[in-house]
Order: C-alpha cells, then sequence, then structure tokens
C-alpha cells in the first residue's frame, strides 16, 4: 500500500506553552512513524497566520496529504484556507483554536479558554476575602488571550475581590518579571497576582522575591509547567494550585487523525479537553517530569 | 631658479621608475613610463589633463602596482604591495582628491594611524600641541578641533600637506597640492618645500600652473599620452616651452580678445545679499553678455556670497533679473530663472563620482531628457558632444566620473553646468586643476557663451584668470564688497590692495 | 590585500556581467535543488503558490527598494500593512450596512487602504526629511504606533471581515487571468513598472543620486527633500496595494499580521543587490531576491528535515550562502 | 523648506555644546514626568529596578555603539545572547555532576559565555569582512541561526538552570556592593571602560575612521579588517557579559529570550547620537539611550493609559519626540 501523508501545522515555539506543544507534536511525530510505517508526516511550525497558511498550501501542493492536523495561530485567518482544504477532501482536525465557521473540521480537540479563565476566576474567588486586590498578567493580545480573561473576570464577578490593574506580561518571563517589579513599586499592597501562564509566573515570583515583599499571599499561573506542579505538590504557599491547559492535547489530536486514517475507528466530533483545578492533591496526576514544558 | 642640490649630484636616485606599463581593464594609460628622484632635488612632473601624472604617482607611492616594469628603491627593484607599506619606506603621496575621513577633526586626521601614545592610552594633549605648531608653520589658521568636514577646501589641502609632513618622509609626492591654494598660501607651501629640500628629502609634484613650476623645480618630466616625452633640467625649459611639450602644438595668447561688447540691460541687479556669517551686504549689477569676475582671498566669503544667490544657502536681500524682482530659495528657482552655479567642490559637491559620465551629465537637466522615459540615446548625443567640447579625456565612455583624471573631472562638471542653457552662469574656480590647452579651450568658450548673450560671473583665485577674462572685477574682503577694478585698472597690485584691506573703498567690513 | 584593489571604483563593467547576474545564479540553484528533491516542485500549484505568496513582501519591497536606493530605510511596513489591513476592514465593515454587499464597497476599501498608505508613508518621509530624524529612528517609532494601533483597533484580538464581503472579495487573491492568479499579475505589473520607474525616469535617477551623495543632487538643483518624501510616499502606496492582495487572503488583520515584513523585504533587496547605503538600486535584483526567500521557505516544507527547530538555522544559512554566490562571482565586493 | 536647513555645515561648535546635550535634556524631561506621575518613581527599589534591567541592553549597547561607529550593524545579538544563555545553563546543568555545586561551576559557565560570545562575534566579523558580505545580511542570517539553535537545545521549550545551581548564582543579579547591585555596577563598569576605549585610545579613534571613510583608514595604515572584526568581537564578548548577568536573573533561557533587544540596542545608540552611517559614536549617549527606552516602558506601567494596547505606540511617539527634542536643539542635523 502507497504511505499516507498527514500534515501538522502549528505556531512556532515563541513561548513556553507553544514550546511545549511543539515538543509534544515533534515527540508524537516520531513515535507514530515507527508504528505507523504506512504512515508519513509533515510537521511544520509558523510564526505568523500568513505563513502557517503557506505552510497548509505547500503541504496540499507537493505532499498530497491525505489528512492535515492543524492548530490555528489565529481562528479568522485560517479559517478559509482550512475550509478549501477540507473541501477537496482531505481529513482536518483541528486542535485547540477552533475556526471561525463551524464544520469545517472531521474532528476538533478543543482547548477550552474560557474555561480555563473561570477556573481561575474561580480559585481566586473561593481563596480570597472580600476587598482583597490582585493584578493580572495577560498573554500577547490574541483571541485566545482575550477569552480567558473574559472567563476570569465573569468569575470573579460579585466576589468583592478588587483588580488593580492588568498588563500584558506576553507570556514571556522576562515581560512579566518587568511588569511585576512596576507593580510592585505602584502596589504598596498586593494580595495575590493572577499570572495566568507558569512562564509568566516564573517571572512573577522572581519579582516578588527579589523585592522582599510578603503582602502576596499567592500567585496562580497555568498551563501546568512541570516545575510549578512539582512545586504545588510538595506544598508551596505561594503556588497552591494550577489550572491546566495541557499543551499534550496536539499530541492526543495527532494520534486520533493517525488512528482516523489507519481503522475504521470513529474518531470525528469535537473531543473537549476542559481546564482543570490543579491542587496538591491531584498534582500528581499531572506532574511529567520528562516533558521540557 | 634654483639649483640642483648638492647631496643630488652625490648619490643616485631614491626612488625610480623604470618602464612602467599600467592598464585598466582594456585601457592601457601608462607605456614605458621611466622616472628617477633624487634625494634634495625638485621634480616637477606636468602633462595635459589625463597624461597619466596621478597614475605614475601611485604606482611611485603604493597605491596602484604597475601592470609591468619596475619600482627601484635606493637602486633595488622594490615591490611595494599598499601603501602602508611604501609609507613606512619613507615614501608619502598627498593625493589631487583629497583623502581625510571627513567626520574626524583636523587633529585625529593629522595623526591618523600614527597616533601619539602614553601608554595604552592616546596623548592627546601632546598630538595637540604638535598639531598647533605644525598647522602655525603652515600659517594655517583652522582649529584643529574642527571636522574636516567642515572645513574649506584650501584648509582641507594644508591638512593634507601637514599630514604629509608629519610623516617625516624622504620622498615626498604631490598631485596638484596649488590647485585649491592662492599664491598667497603657495608661498607657505613653496618654503616648506625648501625647507625639506634642504633636508635631503626627493620631491616630485604636479602643477598646471606652469610659472610656479619654473620657479621651484630643479628638474623636469613632461608626459604626454601615458609616455614621457620630454625630461631635463628645468632650467633649459622656457614656460613657452613646457606648454608646447605638453600639449604637442604651438599655444596662442592664452585669453582670448574680447570680441563682443557688453550689453547695456541689466541681466542681474543683486542688493544688499547677505549670507549670515558669510557674507554682508553684497551689492553688484551684472549686465548682458558681461564677464564679472570676482577675487579675494581665501575665506573672503566669495563662494558663500554666491552659493546663497542662487538660493543654497539661507540669504536675505533684493534679486532682480531681467528687471525683474525675484524670490530665490532654492537652486531649483535658480535655475529656472536661468542662473546657475557651479561648485569649486568638484568631488564633494560636484560630481558623483561612482555614477557614469552620462548620468553625471545630465543630472542637472535631466526633465529635458525625460519623454516620459530618459531617452538613453539622446543622453548618449549630448555626452558625446560634451567630451568634444570640452575635450574630455575619457578612455571609456561608460565608466565611472570618479575613474576620470581630476582635470578631465572639472571639464566634466563644466559641461553639466552648461546644458543646463543657462542665461546667467557663477562660475567658482572654472580652470582649477585644467592643464594649460585646455584652459585655453575654456577660456573661450566662456568668450563664446558671452558672445551668446549669456552673463557670467568668475570667482577665481588665480590673479591671471579674473583679470585676463573678465570686464570688471570685484573684490571681497571679510564678506564685503570691498572695492571694483576695471579696464585699465584691473592690475594684480590693485586687487590685492583690495582684497587685503590696504585701500579702503569701502568703510571696514566687520566680519 | 594587494594595492590594486584599493584603487577607485572600478570602471562600469560592460556585457555580460557576473556579478549583476548573481542572484539569478542563486535563484537557479535553488530551483534545481527543489525540484530534486520534490517532483510536485516544479507543478503548476506550487509555483503558482510561491509566486502568490511573495507577492505581498515583493510589492513592498519593490516600494523599499527606491528607498533604500535614496539612501533611506523603513523598518514600519510590517505594522503598517497590519494597521492598514485593520483599516481596511473596518471601513469596509462599516460601510456594509448602507452600502449593501457587492463590488463598489470593496473599490472603496481598496481606496481607503491606498490612502492609508500614502498617509502613512507621508509620515514617515515628513518626519525623516522635515524634521530630520534618522529613518531608523522615525520607522522603528511608527513600527511600534502602528503595530499598536492595530492590536488597539482589534481589542486585542482579530479584525475580521464580514462573512458575505469575504466571499465577494475572495477572488482577488485566488482567481486570476489566463490561470494566472491576480497577486502574481500585481506584483508582475508593480515589479515592471518599478523596474522602468527605477531605469527611465528622472525620479530613478535622482533616487540614486541622492543616495550617492545628496549634496552633489542639491547642488545639481534636485529638490531632494521631496524626492526623498516621495521615496515614502512610494512605498507607503505599495504598502497599501500589498495589503489590497493580503487582505483577501485571509479576510482578517491582528496583531501578528505582517510580523518581520520589514526585515523580509529589506534583505530582499538586498540580496537583489541594491546597497544598504543607498546610491544604487535594482528593480528585478529585489524581485529575485523576493523569490529566493519564498522558495527557501518553500523547499523546507517540501522535505523533511531533522527538526523543524532547526528550520530557522538553514534559512540563515541559505540566504548567507545566496549572498556569497553572489558575491563570490567578482574578484571586489 | 527654506533653504537654511539645507544648507552645508556651520562652522564647528565650541565650548557648551547643546547638540551633544540633546539626548540628556531628554533624560531629564522623563525623569521629571515620571516623578510627577508617580511618587514612587524616584524610590529606590524603582531606581534600581530600572538601572539593573537596563543592565543587559546596556551592555549590548555599548558593543553596538563600536560596531555602528565603524559603519556596521549587528541584527544578531537578541538571539546570540539567548544562544549564550542556553548553552551556559547545558554545560552547567551538564557539569553540576562532576563538578558539584559551588562558586567554580558558575565560573566555568561564565568562561563558557565569555568564549561562546567571542566566537559569535568573530563569525560574525569573520563573514563580513572576509567574506565582504554586508553586515545587515550576515546577521540577519546569524539571528535565525542562533534562535533556531536555542529552540532546538531547548527542544522548543525552555532550558533551566538546576534549582540548586540557581541558588548560588542568583546572587550576580540580586546582590551588590554598598546597595548597587551588581547589573548596575557591571554596567557601569562597561560603560566607562567603553567611553575610555573610545575616547582615548587608537582602537576608538580607528572604528570612527573607518567608519567615517574606511579607504582613507585604510591608507593610513590601519589594519581595517582587523578593526572591524574586533568591533564585533567586542560585541560578542559583551553579549556574553551581559548573558552572564541575565542567566542569574531567572535561571532560564528560551527561544523568547533576548526577542527585538537588537533593535533596542541599536535604538539606544542612535539616540545616543551615534550616527547609523558610521563615523562618529559616543558611549556616554549610549547609557543615556538605554535609560530612555527602559524609563519610558516603567513611567508606562507606572501610569494608567487608556488602554494597555497603546503602550506601543506611545513608546514610539516618545522614541521620535526624544530624537526631534535631541536634534531640535540645533539649527542644523
Ligand atoms: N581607476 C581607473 N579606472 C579606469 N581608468 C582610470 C582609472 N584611474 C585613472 N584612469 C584613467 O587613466 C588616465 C590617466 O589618469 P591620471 O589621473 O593619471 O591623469 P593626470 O595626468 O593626473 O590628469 P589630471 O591633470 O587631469 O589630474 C585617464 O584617462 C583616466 O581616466
Ligand atoms: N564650517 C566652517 N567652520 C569654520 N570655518 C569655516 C567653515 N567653512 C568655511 N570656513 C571658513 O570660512 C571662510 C570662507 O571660506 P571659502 O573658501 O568658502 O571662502 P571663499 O571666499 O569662497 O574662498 P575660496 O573660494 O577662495 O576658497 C574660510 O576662511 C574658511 O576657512
Ligand atoms: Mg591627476
Ligand atoms: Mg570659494
Amino acid at each position: 500500500q502507497d504511505t499516507t501523508v498527514i500534515g501538522v501545522s502549528i505556531p512556532a515555539a515563541t513561548h513556553g506553552w507553544a514550546g511545549g506543544m511543539n515538543y509534544h507534536a515533534q515527540e508524537a511525530v516520531d513515535r507514530l512513524e515507527e508504528v505507523y510505517p504506512e504512515l508519513d508526516f509533515v510537521l511544520a511550525t509558523a510564526g505568523d497566520p500568513a505563513e502557517q497558511v503557506s505552510d497548509i498550501e505547500d503541504m496540499v501542493a507537493t505532499r498530497n496529504i491525505s489528512a492535515l492536523v492543524v492548530l490555528p495561530f489565529e481562528s479568522e485567518p485560517l479559517t478559509g484556507p482550512v475550509k478549501s482544504v477540507a473541501d477537496s477532501g482531505v481529513w482536518v482536525t483541528v486542535v485547540d483554536r477552533g475556526l471561525s465557521e463551524e464544520g469545517i473540521e472531521d474532528l476538533y480537540v478543543a482547548g477550552d479558554n474560557s474555561g480555563f479563565g473561570q477556573v481561575s476566576g474561580e480559585y481566586m474567588a473561593a481563596n480570597l476575602e472580600e476587598g482583597a486586590k490582585i493584578v493580572g498578567l495577560r498573554g500577547i493580545p490574541t483571541t485566545i488571550d482575550n477569552m480567558r480573561v473574559e472567563g476570569f473576570e465573569a468569575a470573579i464577578e460579585g466576589s468583592g475581590i478588587e483588580v488593580l490593574e492588568m498588563e500584558h506580561g506576553n507570556w514571556n518571563r522576562d515581560d512579566s518579571f518587568t511588569v511585576m517589579q512596576d507593580f510592585l513599586s505602584k502596589y504598596p499592597e498586593i494580595d495575590a497576582v493572577w499570572a495566568s501562564d507558569d512562564d509568566m509566573a516564573v517571572g512573577v515570583l522572581a519579582a516578588i522575591d527579589a523585592a522582599g515583599r510578603d503582602d502576596i499571599q499567592f500567585v496562580l499561573g497555568g498551563a501546568g509547567m512541570k516545575e510549578m506542579i512539582q512545586r504545588t505538590m510538595e506544598g508551596d504557599e505561594m503556588i497552591p494550585a494550577n489550572v491546566t491547559y495541557p499543551p499534550a492535547m496536539i499530541a492526543t489530536a495527532i494520534e486520533m487523525t493517525a488512528v482516523g486514517m489507519t481503522s475504521s475507528a470513529p474518531v470525528s466530533g469535537t473531543f473537549t479537553i476542559g481546564s482543570v483545578l490543579i491542587t496538591p492533591d491531584n498534582a500528581e496526576d499531572y506532574y511529567f517530569p520528562d516533558s521540557p514544558f | 631658479m634654483s639649483n640642483i642640490g648638492k647631496g643630488a649630484e652625490k648619490s643616485g636616485p631614491v626612488l625610480s621608475l623604470d618602464a612602467i606599463d599600467r592598464s585598466f581593464g582594456p585601457v592601457q594609460v601608462l607605456f614605458g613610463v621611466s622616472l628617477d628622484m633624487r634625494p634634495g632635488e625638485v621634480h616637477a612632473l606636468i602633462g595635459e589633463n589625463g597624461a597619466g601624472k596621478s597614475t605614475t604617482m601611485k604606482i611611485m607611492s603604493g597605491y596602484l602596482s604597475p601592470t609591468s616594469g619596475t619600482v627601484s628603491l635606493a637602486g633595488t627593484p622594490h615591490r611595494f604591495r599598499n601603501s602602508q607599506q611604501a609609507e613606512a619606506e619613507g615614501v608619502v603621496l598627498i593625493h589631487q582628491e583629497f583623502n581625510l575621513a571627513e567626520q574626524l577633526t583636523v587633529e585625529e586626521n593629522i595623526f591618523l594611524g600614527h597616533e601619539l601614545r602614553k601608554g595604552m592610552f592616546l596623548d592627546k594633549a601632546r598630538m595637540r600641541s604638535e598639531t598647533v605648531s605644525l598647522l602655525e608653520r603652515l600659517h594655517c589658521r583652522v582649529d584643529p578641533r574642527a571636522r574636516v568636514r567642515d572645513i574649506s577646501t584650501p584648509d582641507k589641502q594644508m591638512v593634507e600637506i601637514a599630514k604629509a609632513l608629519l610623516r617625516n618622509a624622504r620622498v615626498l609626492i604631490m598631485d596638484e597640492p596649488t590647485a585649491v591654494l592662492t599664491s598667497r598660501e603657495s608661498e607657505v607651501l613653496f618654503e616648506q618645500i625648501e625647507r625639506l629640500k634642504a633636508d635631503g628629502v626627493a620631491i616630485l609634484f604636479t602643477s598646471h600652473k606652469l610659472d610656479e613650476v619654473k620657479r621651484i623645480s630643479d628638474r623636469l618630466t613632461i608626459m604626454r599620452d601615458g609616455r614621457v616625452v620630454h625630461s631635463g633640467p628645468t632650467s633649459e625649459m622656457s614656460e613657452d616651452q613646457m606648454a608646447e611639450g605638453m600639449v604637442g602644438r604651438e599655444l596662442s595668447d592664452l585669453f582670448p580678445e574680447r570680441a563682443t561688447s557688453i550689453g547695456d540691460d541689466v541681466a542681474l541687479s543683486v542688493k544688499d545679499l547677505t549670507v549670515p556669517g558669510y557674507a554682508k551686504g553684497v551689492s553688484f549689477d551684472l549686465r548682458k553678455s558681461e564677464i564679472l569676475g570676482i577675487a579675494g582671498l581665501i575665506g573672503s566669503g566669495r563662494t558663500e556670497a554666491m552659493e546663497g544667490l542662487v538660493g543654497l544657502r539661507t540669504h536675505s536681500g533684493a534679486v532682480e533679473i531681467d528687471g525683474k524682482s525675484v524670490r530665490i530659495s532654492s537652486p531649483r528657482d535658480a535655475q529656472r530663472l536661468g542662473l546657475v552655479y557651479l561648485t569649486e567642490d568638484r568631488k564633494g559637491r560636484g560630481l558623483v563620482l561612482n555614477m557614469g559620465l552620462k548620468e553625471n551629465l545630465t543630472l542637472q537637466s535631466l526633465p529635458r531628457f525625460a519623454k516620459p522615459f530618459l531617452n538613453d540615446a539622446e543622453e548618449v548625443e549630448a555626452l558625446d558632444k560634451a567630451i568634444s567640447d570640452f575635450d574630455i579625456r575619457a578612455p571609456q565612455k561608460r565608466m565611472n566620473a570618479g575613474n576620470l583624471s581630476g582635470g578631465n573631472q572639472q571639464k566634466l562638471l563644466i559641461a553639466k553646468i552648461m546644458l543646463a542653457d543657462p542665461r546667467i552662469v557663477i562660475i567658482d574656480e572654472p580652470t582649477r586643476g585644467i592643464d594649460i590647452g585646455t584652459k585655453q579651450q575654456i577660456y573661450d568658450f566662456i568668450h563664446d557663451l558671452a558672445a551668446k548673450g549669456v552673463s557670467i560671473i568668475v570667482i577665481s583665485s588665480e590673479m591671471t584668470e579674473v583679470i585676463g577674462l573678465s570686464d570688471r572685477v570685484l573684490v571681497m574682503r571679510q564678506g564685503r564688497i570691498a572695492g571694483e577694478v576695471s579696464g585699465a585698472d584691473k592690475s594684480e597690485d590693485a586687487i590685492v590692495r583690495l582684497a587685503m584691506g590696504l585701500e579702503h573703498k569701502i568703510e571696514e567690513a566687520s566680519p | 590585500m594587494s594595492a590594486s584593489d584599493t584603487a577607485t571604483p572600478a570602471p562600469a563593467r560592460r556585457g555580460l556581467d557576473l556579478h549583476a547576474l548573481g542572484p539569478l545564479i542563486a535563484l537557479l540553484v535553488l530551483v534545481v535543488v527543489g525540484a530534486l528533491m520534490n517532483s510536485n516542485f516544479l507543478s503548476y500549484a506550487n509555483i503558482t503558490n510561491v509566486l502568490a505568496r511573495s507577492a505581498f513582501i515583493g510589492i513592498i519591497a519593490v516600494g523599499m527598494t527606491f528607498v533604500i536606493t535614496a539612501g533611506g530605510l523603513d523598518l514600519s511596513v510590517g505594522s503598517m500593512a497590519a494597521f492598514i489591513a485593520g483599516l481596511m476592514i473596518l471601513v469596509m465593515n462599516w460601510l456594509l450596512p448602507s452600502m449593501g454587499q457587492g463590488v463598489p464597497i470593496i473599490l472603496v476599501g481598496m481606496v481607503a487602504a491606498l490612502i492609508a498608505g500614502l498617509g502613512a508613508g507621508f509620515l514617515n518621509g515628513f518626519l525623516i526629511t522635515n524634521m530630520r530624524i534618522e529613518a531608523f529612528i522615525v520607522t522603528l517609532g511608527t513600527m511600534g504606533i502602528y503595530r499598536s494601533l492595530v492590536t488597539w483597533l482589534a481589542d486585542g484580538g482579530t479584525l475580521s471581515l464580514d462573512f458575505g464581503l469575504r466571499q465577494t472579495y475572495r477572488p482577488v487573491y485566488y482567481d486570476g487571468l489566463l490561470g494566472i492568479s491576480w497577486p502574481i499579475i500585481v506584483f508582475a505589473i508593480v515589479a515592471i513598472i518599478g523596474e522602468v520607474i527605477m531605469r527611465k525616469t528622472t525620479f530613478g535617477r535622482y533616487c540614486a543620486a541622492l543616495g550617492s551623495n545628496d549634496q552633489v543632487a542639491r547642488y545639481s538643483s534636485i529638490d531632494v527633500n521631496r524626492v526623498r518624501i516621495m521615496t515614502y510616499i512610494l512605498l507607503g502606496l505599495l504598502v497599501g496595494v500589498a495589503t489590497i492582495m493580503y487582505v483577501p487572503r485571509l479576510g482578517s488583520a491582528s496583531a501578528s499580521t505582517g510580523v518581520l515584513w520589514e526585515l523580509e523585504a529589506i534583505a530582499a533587496v538586498i540580496i537583489g543587490g541594491t546597497m544598504l547605503k543607498g546610491g544604487f538600486g535594482r528593480v528585478w535584483g529585489t524581485v529575485v531576491g523576493v523569490l529566493i526567500l519564498s522558495l527557501i521557505g518553500n523547499i523546507l516544507n517540501l522535505t523533511d528535515f531533522v527538526s523543524p527547530y532547526l528550520n530557522g538555522a538553514i534559512q540563515g544559512i541559505i540566504i548567507i550562502l545566496a549572498v556569497i554566490l553572489q558575491r563570490g562571482k567578482t574578484a571586489e565586493g
């Protein structure tokens, strides 16, 4: 039998979570190529939506892909191009970010961004008193970030928690370090920080540490970076919890697509990977020491 | 007038060329050139523009390598790998075109590559004091801290000379050092040459000013078309013979007789022209077909006043052209009114050295060749015409302007300005670096222009030129017009007296 | 360093000029490599894809050629494209209720893009010539400004063209004439006009002159400031044109639109043989430069390399090699 | 446009030079604005924060001043920093089992960083001078190469220094002498040495000479290639030094480390009054430029603006204004 080619198109590793996702994609591809000799994979990483569209065009034009696994850089710009791929009869698996038109993809492995924000917000509401002051760090300005923040704000509404300010830390350790330093200069009292991402949490923690401030009760990151999970697991009071947004969802999607291509098992539909609160009680289940993230 | 130095007779040549050929690509420019330089001897190399003088000098000083032939140092064949090596051997060249780092100061340029150090650090104090005393020796009043891009052309030449003096040369080669100097500054240079000569330095220089050659050189080599056509003691030749030797024909009177008469209409009337910092209250009338000379010492503000007039500098004052009051705020405005200015700085402001001849020629009048697209054939035609009109010796038509010899660049610059068909033209130092044969052609050309009704202003530091060429001479001093001489009064003496402020025709100017 | 090559610039070369052909040779090598690696490389579909997607950067790079030739630089083009795309989408969405769907609204959007491009180019040019600030600083500043304006317009997210409008507009990217898609046609037209302007008009000649020595240009009665501003306006306009071709492709604009286009455009110009310091430029070289850059990305997608992480490294090496290949042809750089 | 500002240069200025003080004035204005906007602005903690975080870019920008003064450019410094940081972390983690925790392993890491910086700088310099490729292209290429190498080393993720080692290394960023933290001290030392080299040594003078006119420099017996390579090596070394100060801060490196540092460093150099074309540079100006850039970010964080999305725009506007302020002081730029 001829080999079947599966194209995988994902954003480049420009921040920690994306790095983890890149790792899992690469790892899944290597593993599945061993398992299924009849499958061939093309993995392309893109720095912006236009480049991602180009990658997908190339896969169709020159590699004859039978299936496409795509984690859209952004939903809007990828919708049209992915739709035309789907229309040409190629199996399409969309991961994490849904396309802006429904029903294009055969399989949707979804992350839940507003759920991520909501779980984070609920944790804050449950663990802080009324009148508590928090600051927040946001990611790179994108729809994803907006959805997370909206979910968060909805969840803390009515809890009496005051959000002093939110600023973009761009999912970047250095940027968040700087922003947090300046927050610390500006606000003499902060009760907790919503870092919204573990990379940003690293920067935030370093800034708090350096300033020697002890008014901050905890920092809530997100996405389950292994070092952070470990600290939660060990009962570090500054990092009492985490919220999952597993970068490994790409591996799940690739694997399901591979199964779909090689067997008649029904793999289509929507497969939502919800965001879960990690606390010292369940941290062990989410600790993957071998992952780079 | 000088007799050959005593040391020269004893020793052999310090530096000599033997049967040197040199080609640039397919074009051969030197053919079997041989030349000897002896210690304590001043050797002049003369020839028409493009004869190969600069090329010869560059080969002697390691800037170019010969295609064939040998360079010998103190009698033994020696191949300089580069100019640094030549300099290390005591062979120093002052280029025809300046070799200065424009962003650096005078002092930094003078010591560039030879900085004095105290331990790890630069010894700025000592370099400063040496610079000051060196410049003093040259009677040059430029500030050692001034950036070279800010100083005037003659000052740059003085800096070049200072730089060379500091190198303790055994052999000093100077390519047209006096082209941008007035006679006063040239005198200073000649004093230094005498000193060096007494110290046993071998000196080679070129000049198109044959009186200088006659005066200061001991020996003379004439080149024509890349070949040495004569070599011998200077005392054996008169200036006329030199000119003949260069050009290969007899030269008639340098300045043509004025054929046409000056018109009555005033073509250009300037009142109270002031260029802040440089010129004040300059007023004059220029009549149709008139050739008006402007003389003055270097630094008298002639250039700046005229640059102001054509809108290249901030200025105030009333200007009328053909009786109509006009406002000129850019060279474009001026050109539209038929007024153009030819700069004295051909390298920095006149020509784009890395563009072709054609592109340079048509740059100022380009819209004429756009219909709407540039017509290559017409441009080439214009170039052909310029080459024949101005006797531009270009080995190839498709070469960069920077590869022309200095004098030929000047001719190209004149051609460029003339292509704009001016009705009034201001020519600043028209014949800088131009050989005597071509000078005559250019003077003829200027007369022809006047005959055609063009009014001309000539700024020149060459006394004979202003006097011989113009109908009337304005003399500037410290930014003001110090007086005017015309007709029989047009003597060198009268002009110098006005220029130096020895005679008061106008109240004392304040700088 | 021998003495001979320290002399004044060599005479202009004639006839078959290997140095000039450098970028073309690099391009050919890439095409051959691509063809050997994948049989579909030379397929109609792939060639169309590569050419069409080169069009945006290509159109911008043509404008950049003029700016650089005249001794300038523009770092803002990528953000400018994002901003114009955002503005165009907003305008069209906003007019939709009153104008309804159809060709006119698209045309209005296009005109808006061109006007915005012109204005943005003028702003850069004005600050650079009249306020006399280094082009690098001005355009670094406007780069930040446009990028952040588009983020703000999109409220941190994505600005999307109305779905119906997108259907109307889509053919501008995806359809074409005689099997050649519009972006390719527009790119070709822009390149040809650019080449003609550069070689055959006073404007092109003036750009080279003032990039070489702006004093000489000024003394030659050239209105130096006007020519310089014009280069930025031309570039702005072309960014507008590129945006017009870009919006139908993705139907949206966001903070990540056009990121790093400026570096790519400048790189294309220089790979094409234009000198970064100004004074000499050629549009056809730029076109070749753009194609080289696009092909590198395309070829990397055609084959499986050790790790996608190393794509950037391979790209970097190929860019340097392409230029070495080009320079290596002549003794003098 | 009046004729005045297109005229040839005015006579050299003397004494108190307002033009030279331009960047200082801009800096002062920013400090005053900051102090008025937030009372904590002038607090010891905030000043320490701003200065310490300026140190990385600052140290790099001092090296960049030499490169630019000598007529070069380096776009690769940000990626180079990321790569060196990654390498340093790998080396230290790898040596940990054999060397054990302690000061020696940190010293080995530092030496590794310096050697890597030196090598990277040499590579850039070699390609630029010996292969004679435009600096823009070479460093654009190496920028891609280093960025992608660090991504590859980190397997797409983050390289983290061993936790124990981090504790040992941490004081290098956070502690200091007499209440002044180490990064500030190192930055100050680098700046002072840089200023001395630029003004008081032949090397500094040669940089200016060859940036001004490399033919003249060559004819003046200056080994132009060597000086040029040296500027890149010096820059590479300083990138190493900056990395040594950077790693203890967060103890990690990833593909996002040092993104856009190159633009920031170049901008600082130019804001400080060094000319992008080369020929003139001043290190103290660069220091002021770096501080201006840091302060802008700090002030924006300390005050509430309409929308954080517009931060970039405000930053852009302030950069342009700072330069206008600086240029505006004299009639001619
Ligand atoms: N780099 C070059 N490439 C091509 N031709 C050159 C180059 N340098 C000089 N030439 C040509 O060599 C010839 C001799 O030039 P050279 O500069 O030696 O003349 P010159 O005697 O110094 O003239 P002038 O009195 O005008 O200075 C000229 O025809 C010139 O165009
Ligand atoms: N930027 C400057 N800084 C200081 N002095 C200057 C500057 N530019 C010119 N000068 C001086 O101003 C005077 C004017 O020089 P300029 O050569 O233009 O006058 P000129 O009358 O046209 O003389 P010529 O044409 O014979 O050179 C000179 O003394 C020159 O040294
Ligand atoms: Mg000559
Ligand atoms: Mg003058």
